[in-house]
């Protein structure tokens, strides 16, 4: 077995140079991106405007992202929309745990971000510290407009993810 | 040969129909509920700590997230606390602004409830349609004071500042569009067979028990008693309108929807009016920069959208802010209905019943 | 023709076609649906997926297909793994015996003319019925596999459901089979060149549709799926391709009552009496007419509240069975005269 | 902590000590200028104390008899202190009894800084007489550890209210079936509206130990 190979003889070079995976990669970005199901799981004020977001004036719709699911199991975004007290945390992560991979957190709001005005004995300051968060929205709340754009460099990043990261993340040398 | 087995059953926090993160612990024998447990403070935020530790302007803030629906209900009801003990005139013109906003936004949380009670009985389409209507009032909210949802608007002793050029024309536009509105969607529910039988009958309360667990607003309404702080007890200029309080008496969930649709048509008569009779004048009373209070303590209630919501604040004297700031949250006791309103119902009514009691959690655990 | 083309060749080539596009269809249907209703919620549905969100359908199958499948820790894996699979073969095998166009020569490639269908079985709506009826084991299965109270009452509530309205709905189909003195599928179409049954059957035909729209877990009877209730109801466990197969299910099953619906009630393949004329080719007649059921499945959803569980069960045993037998009593009576 | 701000009982003082210890905050910031206008020893305004004159306040007060303490109008609000004493229960359906049927709230109050109170805790009880549309105070005083009967078999709604006051003001009900946390985890330790409680006490080691059983579950 070679040094620095993935053990099968493919090289670095080769992977980068390896169309058909890019091409794949591409794909399966774009699905993921294109169908990006939220769940419903609005915690305090910004739940109003992520509804607000997804009715008749913003359409979350449009951008495939329209299916709010109500179990975890069939969504792929958890939007973080309020105030994650300590009491709420643990269930919090519970719900992002019950997610099936690949899956992505937008952070909406101060309070979710910081903890924002509520710096007091019960809220989580920064609901970071329960889950891995993708994109963070500032303001108190949000405006809708705020989320889609958020959703759209959610969107991005998506584009940008590559099979190579989760095998980096799980420790798998490509 | 057969074991009959009662299966507990965990709705919430996370759920779509409790309306945030309110979790009932169900009984159930069937579907049919044996018993019910609330269980609420997932969105405990420490509002009336944090009040002790700002000033006056400061905990107004705090007031808008708790009905965080019904902003600037909560903003008016802590702003007259306020005036209250320390004894303020308010201009006319202020007065007249501040019911002519409020109504604006008992309307909009009205349409709240109905998208998502209609949302929870699954009448879809009337979700979409109160948003739109609801995103109207907002864009007047917006104008005025800069936020959509959370207003921080009115001050001690009167307005924020003046009101704007062009609001008028907007209210205006909307007590052109909105009677038609509410057609629509009585048209889509009020004689709407299964709305009919979803609705009547669910969610049974007396009245005489509706007061004993201290029920308010629509609810307690929907019971038949008239008790409406703003008929009974006027605060700022609704004395001076000419309006009905709506009263029903079927007791179910069915009465509650047409005392709240009832509502919003007397809001707007009350909009109207105050539109229209708007005095010319001072927008905000003669007050000092640093408010200070007088040693004391007042509880003010006001009707907000969900019932009386009511301020108990006491003042040392000596802080520029509350030393207390209590706040009586119309959900969190309306809350309390919903055990008696649910025994013996099913599944599919307990996400009607939560419904028509249209809790607000962020009221409910302060 | 010879055996291979008759008993191989011919069979396959059908099967293919009505396999791509009723899957086609089916994708097609849950992009209608978004924007069908969308439109009627004063929205605009999926718009940046594609052309006018054209691809939605396809971005949202590959990415289920992409997505992690979970199996719970506590499921009895087998059932939570076959559940879905039940769900869906039935609802395709369904298109067996649907006749979606009169006869064709494949412009005169074919010596005797090719019916317009997989297989015209002489015993087809009695066939439709009994394979229907099992793809409700799957949802059954894969609530009570789940092992979760959720998934458990949504499957129990669908056990409920399909007790009450397989009954009332094969009794609103007797009164067309009487009319047409035959089972096949194509016969009962056949039988319809004077009068379409939609006429002479109107009770039944109404049942039907009411049955139909139960039958499928759609609103508003989407009792074993209420969101705001039962989270996501029997198929809250699932993710990734199972819910996928379950979510196709539902669609393809809304097609195959339509199809029957069209068949026994509206006259199948043919046109509108007095529009004969017109140069349309059968299996455009059957497709608007399958199309318009559709349509109304979607108007429907987007127009009415739930019904609860008990009412449901009302409805189905102390209203429609009777009007259903009545219906039977009646065309019984005037087909003796 | 407790005893420091005891010798310095005026809110300016803790918070130039709130501006010391947690510099960043923002609203400390502000609150820091506003502080340093206010001369040292203000000159505290009290709200007037009147006595009742109305017939059916003075008829409410000769029914109640001995029960009421003190009873006065202040800021138009009409207000009766009674004791924790045996009658403790009796004078609440005495008050029932006499119209006011809706209990509109019960707010528990630390008087730990505040100058002036008989103990350290207190519980205002608000009614409102649908009949009569009148409104009325009931003022009780308790000092630390002291419990109070539940009002719970008069009115129902006193549940929540009570569960609330004993969740964070630490105020124990005797006489009703449970007595839970309401707003607050099971596990909480503390009642953190208590005046000498800060407004963050608990939750970094709360936090902590969050984190730490999610991690430990991975």
């Amino acid at each position: 077995m070679e040094e620095g190979g993935v053990g099968v003889g493919i090289t670095q070079e080769l992977v980068d140079k390896f169309l058909i995976t890019t091409r794949l990669e591409w794909v399966f970005n774009w699905a993921r991106k294109s169908s990006v199901w939220p769940m419903t799981f609005g915690l305090a004020c910004c739940a109003i405007e992520m509804m607000a977001t997804g009715a008749s004036r913003f359409d979350m719709d449009r951008f495939g992202a329209g299916i709010f699911r109500a179990t975890p199991r069939q969504s792929d975004l958890m939007i973080v929309a309020g105030t994650v007290t300590l009491k709420m945390a643990p269930v919090v992560r519970k719900v992002y745990d019950q997610m099936p991979e690949p899956k992505w957190v937008i952070s909406m709001g101060a309070c979710a971000n910081s903890g924002g005005l509520f710096d007091s004995y019960s809220t989580l300051q920064g609901v970071d510290k329960i889950v891995p968060v993708d994109v963070y929205i500032p303001g108190c709340p949000p405006r809708p407009e705020s989320l889609l754009y958020g959703f759209m460099r959610l969107q991005d990043k998506i584009m940008k993810s590559s099979l190579r990261d989760k095998y980096l993340k799980e420790g798998i040398n490509v | 040969m057969f074991k009959r087995e009662i299966v507990e059953l965990n709705m919430g926090p996370q759920h779509p129909s409790t309306h945030g993160v309110l979790r009932l612990k169900l009984k159930l024998d069937g579907e049919t509920i044996v018993d019910l447990e609330p269980e609420i403070g997932y969105l405990h935020r420490g509002v009336e700590k944090l009040a002790e530790n700002f000033n006056y302007l400061q905990a107004l803030t705090l007031t808008d997230r708790l009905d965080y629906i019904a902003a600037v209900s909560n903003n008016l009801g802590y702003i007259e606390t306020l005036e209250k003990l320390g004894g303020v005139e308010v201009p006319k013109k202020a007065q007249y602004f501040r019911v002519l906003l409020t109504e604006l936004n008992r309307i909009a949380s009205h349409l709240l409830w109905l998208a998502t009670h209609a949302l929870d009985i699954g009448a879809m389409t009337v979700f979409l349609y109160a948003f739109r209507e609801r995103e109207m009032i907002l864009d007047m909210f917006e104008m005025y004071t800069g936020g959509r949802l959370l207003t921080t608007t009115f001050r001690y002793g009167g307005l924020k500042e003046d009101i704007p050029e062009g609001f008028d024309k907007k209210v205006k536009e909307f007590i052109k569009i909105f009677p038609s509105r509410m057609e629509d969607y009585e048209d889509l529910l009020t004689e709407n067979r299964i709305w009919k039988k979803r609705t009547i009958n669910v969610g049974v309360i007396s009245a005489e028990d509706a007061i004993n667990l201290g029920l308010s607003g629509p609810i307690l309404r929907g019971s038949g008693v008239p008790y409406d702080i703003r008929k009974v007890e006027p605060y700022e200029a609704y004395g001076e309108f000419d309006w009905e309080v709506a009263v029903e008496e079927g007791c179910d969930t069915y009465a509650r929807y047409k005392v709240r649709l009832k509502e919003m048509r007397e809001s707007l008569k009350i909009v109207e009016q105050a539109l229209e009779g708007m005095p010319e004048g001072d927008f905000r009373a003669k007050v000092p920069k640093t408010l200070k209070l007088p040693k004391g303590e007042v509880y003010h209630s006001i009707e907000a959208p969900k019932g009386e919501l009511g301020y108990y604040l006491i003042s040392d004297g000596k802080g520029t802010g509350p030393y207390r700031l209590k706040v009586r949250g119309p959900s969190f006791v309306n809350l309390q209905g919903l055990k008696p309103m649910c025994k013996g119902h099913m599944v599919a009514d307990v996400v009607a019943i939560i419904g028509t009691l249209d809790v607000v959690l962020g009221e409910i655990d302060r | 023709m010879d055996f291979t083309t008759a008993y191989i060749l011919l069979p396959t080539a059908k099967i293919l076609a009505v396999f791509i596009v009723v899957l086609l269809t089916v994708l097609f249907l849950t992009y209608a649906e978004r924007k069908v209703i969308a439109f009627m919620q004063v929205r605009l549905g999926p718009m940046r997926v594609g052309p006018w969100g054209l691809l939605q359908p396809i971005a949202d199958g590959l990415k289920l297909f992409l997505k992690e499948d979970i199996i719970p820790l506590k499921a009895d894996k087998l059932v939570y793994w076959i559940a879905p699979t039940i769900a869906i073969v039935p609802a395709f095998l369904s298109f067996l015996v649907v006749p979606w166009g009169s006869e064709t020569t494949l412009f005169g490639l074919a010596k005797t003319p090719i019916p317009a269908v997989i297989s015209d079985l002489n015993i087809g709506i009695l066939y439709i019925l009994a394979i229907s009826s099992i793809g409700i084991y799957g949802i059954l299965l894969g609530g009570w596999a789940s092992n979760s109270k959720y998934p458990l009452l949504g499957g129990l509530r669908s056990a409920a459901q399909m007790v009450s309205y397989e009954v009332p709905l094969t009794l609103a189909l007797v009164g067309p089979v009487m009319m047409a003195n035959t089972l096949s599928t194509r016969g009962i179409v056949e039988a319809q060149k004077g009068m379409w049954f939609v006429v002479p059957q109107i009770l039944a035909f109404l049942v039907y549709i009411a049955c139909a729209v139960a039958e499928t877990n759609r609103a508003p009877y989407d009792l074993p799926e209420a969101e705001t209730e039962l989270v996501a109801g029997f198929h809250t466990e699932y993710s990734g391709m199972k819910f996928a197969f379950f979510y196709l299910a539902e669609y393809a099953n809304m097609i195959v009552v339509s199809s029957i619906a069209t068949i026994c009630f509206l006259g199948g393949w043919l046109p509108i009496p007095g529009l004969s004329f017109l140069p349309i080719p059968s299996f455009v007649w059957f497709a608007l007419k399958v199309g318009i059921f559709l349509f109304g499945y979607l108007w429907i959803r987007a127009t009415y509240p739930r019904y609860r569980y008990d009412q449901l069960m009302q409805i189905g045993w102390k209203f429609f069975i009777p009007v259903t037998l009545i219906n039977i009593f009646i065309t019984a009576f005037f087909l003796l005269k | 902590m407790s005893e420091e701000l005891k010798k310095n009982p005026s809110p300016e003082e803790n918070k130039k000590e709130e501006v010391k210890k947690e510099a960043p905050k923002p609203e400390a910031k502000k609150a820091a200028p506003a502080a340093k206008k206010v001369p040292p020893k203000p000159q505290i305004v009290v709200a007037p104390k009147e006595e009742p004159n109305e017939d059916w306040q003075k008829k409410l007060i000769g029914e109640l008899g001995d029960s009421v303490k003190e009873a006065y109008v202040s800021v138009g609000e009409f207000n009766i202190v009674v004791e924790n004493n045996e009658n403790y229960i009796d004078t609440f359906k005495k008050i029932k009894d006499f119209g006011f049927d809706y209990l509109a709230d019960i707010s528990s109050v630390d008087y730990l800084k505040y100058e002036g109170a008989p103990k350290r805790f207190g519980l205002s009880y608000h009614f409102y007489s649908v009949k009569m549309n009148k409104r009325m105070r009931v003022k009780v005083f308790l000092d630390d550890g002291e419990k109070v009967p539940s009002v719970m078999d008069i009115w129902k709604t006193a549940d929540f209210h009570e569960r609330e006051a004993y969740d964070l003001m630490g105020i124990v009900f005797t006489g009703r079936d449970s007595l839970e946390r309401i707003l607050l985890p099971h596990d909480w330790v503390g009642h953190p509206l208590r005046k000498d409680a800060d407004k963050i006490e608990g939750r970094e080691e709360y936090t902590a130990r969050l984190v730490r059983k999610l991690r430990e579950e991975d």
